[in-house]
């Protein structure tokens, strides 16, 4: 634990006369930092020194800050105030009852923190002092970088595959939707058609006969049943037909009203 | 006269020392160093060249050589072990719908031409698409069909086989197979058929490929 | 391929052409790699330390060392050379009697929290010189101490090592001197265990970070 390698961590603030304090804060980093110079001045080693002249030194240097009216930080207040408390401890006696820290334990303990603080800036040197890469030790100049080759591994199973290909083929076939012609008898359609048919004629007759030419294909026979029934009804209603049914899913007779009206038909 | 001998043959210390220096001057620099770069770090009238040359042969069996470019040098990873910079990186991507039906077509109505393919689409298949195929090593070039253009005809390869867990093309399945799967629907012609696709050797009417053809399509052979 | 012949016996051969490999790779890259890096490309069940520490033997007096940092591995010139390859360094700024200071305390107390380091130096150490030590890749974030407050702990990395050529943290100078003063520990503890700087895995009294801490600092991880 000699000093004697890391003299230029000292060199910052030059040791004056011992006499003289240089009054200036700014030239060091903190309490302890002044605390470690100043140990320093006596000279001797961090374990030799005397903690009680450490602390008289630290207070009176303070104190001509302060009447020099200098900005001072609270961190070296406080560290005044501890020391000062320290500098009582080690002066006077302690009590049998006292369970504070005796005076020797806090000087051990400041003795402690300056001594791990100057050992770390020593450390710190070292650190500096080794071969630094890039500075005396050297990686590879040129290193070659790895090429990455993005390679898309596609995925598609089976069945993805015959699906595709099944949708194609069904879309592939041609597709000639021709929409069946229906003939759908309107019920204008069917009610001139059965004006026609009927005529004049006043004798019953079953509806069917007069459509049977129209019922010869099956495609017709609903709608042609249904639209003529449907428009026989409105010519009952109008007055123009008489409709009878003498049982139920008997044959529908039909006949000409006797009417004064004018009659319809062509 | 004795010390001209000294100075022109240096001893075997002194050249192993300026041995190390080569190397470690050649390892840290950035850029090829020339002969005359690199003397000032050696001693007085050493031959640089020399030295380089007897520092390529040491490295002559290593992972990385002495090599020389123009009149430079510089360590390079050997040439044999290059395939260990490179990184092979594979992306799982979906097969798109174009590329899908393109590939079943030509799986089924193999040997097939571009526009053998477009008609069964019913719609223009881009190139890309035809290359991503044989890129994934599924459909190569088979030959050039006798017909007026005398249009490329493709097929599958072994790797689509694989790829499929197919034994052999005659695995795809058939119509009544397909609609037994229930991927045809049951209104269909009754005269449609699924053709026996080929994959065998060139047949009649197809010609081989010309030379030019063949060139850049290696993967898939 | 021939390799399964190769991959249970090594023979000499083997060995050789892994050695190749491994200068390879090793000469490639500016960042040391570690034997999981390397091993997969070697043959399966290859000794790969055994085949590192063959290789540093063999480049023990060369230019060019094998140098271990941490469990990883690198090739860098070698330290006796150093005067050949000074730089002049116009664009590396020195680090502040700040920084520097803090970096030692991190190194050499880690796991360490803010305010352990400034316990140390007997001052607030600002925000910028941790974020400074951790932009240069030396000082990384390690977790949280299970303390009121959760303190993030700080430790050094493999750049750390690499950049100051330490193997280990075992490596760091005096660390047995400082050990034996004492000097390691937080307290003043005359007979209490003196612990040893720890860049390992997560301590007991250390959880993860946050996720909230991690981000931002992807390069030092």
């Amino acid at each position: 634990m000699t000093p004697d390698s890391s003299t230029e961590w000292f060199e910052a603030p030059p040791p004056p006369d011992d006499e003289v304090m240089y009054v200036d804060v700014d030239g060091y980093e903190g309490p302890l930092d002044l605390l470690l110079d100043l140990a320093r001045r006596q000279k001797v080693d961090l374990a030799q020194i005397s903690v009680l002249a450490l602390a008289e030194q630290y207070l009176s240097f303070i104190e001509t800050v302060r009447e020099k009216r200098i900005e001072i930080a609270a961190d070296y207040l406080v560290m005044a105030a501890w020391l000062a408390y320290l500098k009582s401890r080690l002066m006077v006696p302690q009590a049998a009852s006292d369970d504070e820290p005796t005076g020797e334990m806090m000087a051990a303990l400041l003795q402690f923190r300056l001594k791990r603080l100057e050992a770390m800036r020593r450390t710190a040197m070292q650190l500096m002092n080794r071969p630094l890469l890039g500075q005396r030790m050297f990686a590879r100049g040129a290193p070659e970088p790895i090429t990455i080759h993005r390679k898309a591994l596609w995925e598609a199973s089976l069945f993805d595959l015959l699906r595709a290909y099944a949708t194609q083929r069904e879309r592939g076939v041609p597709n000639d939707y021709t929409p069946r012609e229906r003939n759908v008898w309107s019920l204008q359609e069917a009610r001139e058609i059965l004006n026609r048919l009927i005529g004049d004629n006043m004798d019953w007759v079953p509806l069917d006969r007069y459509l049977a030419e129209y019922l010869a294909t099956p495609a017709q026979r609903a709608t042609a049943m249904a639209s003529t029934f449907a428009s026989s009804l409105e010519l009952v209603r109008q007055g123009q037909v008489e409709l009878r049914q003498s049982l139920a899913f008997g044959p529908l007779l039909v006949r000409r009203r006797k009417s004064d009206g004018p009659q319809t038909g062509t | 006269m004795s010390d001209d001998f000294e100075s022109t043959a240096p001893s075997p210390d002194a050249a192993e020392r300026n041995l190390r220096i080569l190397e470690a001057l050649l390892f840290a620099s950035a850029e090829p160093l020339s002969a005359g770069e690199l003397a000032p770090h050696l001693g007085e009238g050493v031959d640089v060249e020399g030295l380089l040359a007897l520092l390529a042969e040491r490295y002559a069996g290593r992972g990385v050589h002495l090599v020389r470019r123009a009149d430079k040098w510089a360590f390079r990873t050997a040439e044999d072990l290059s395939f260990l910079l490179r990184r092979e990186t594979t992306d799982n991507k979906p097969l798109s719908r174009a590329a899908l039906e393109t590939l079943s077509i030509i799986a089924y109505h193999q040997p097939a031409t571009r526009s053998e393919v477009e008609e069964v689409r019913g719609v223009a298949t881009g190139k890309g698409t035809l290359d991503l195929l044989m890129e994934a090593g599924w459909v190569r070039m088979r030959g050039r069909r006798r017909t007026p253009g005398r249009p490329v005809t493709y097929g599958t390869t072994e790797a689509f086989l694989d790829h499929f867990g197919l034994e052999s093309l005659a695995d795809l399945p058939g119509l009544e197979e397909l609609k037994g799967a229930g991927l045809l629907s049951g209104r269909l012609p009754p005269n449609m058929q699924i053709p026996l696709p080929f994959d065998g050797p060139l047949r009649d009417d197809e010609d081989p490929l010309d030379p030019d053809d063949i060139e850049g399509q290696d993967e898939e052979q």
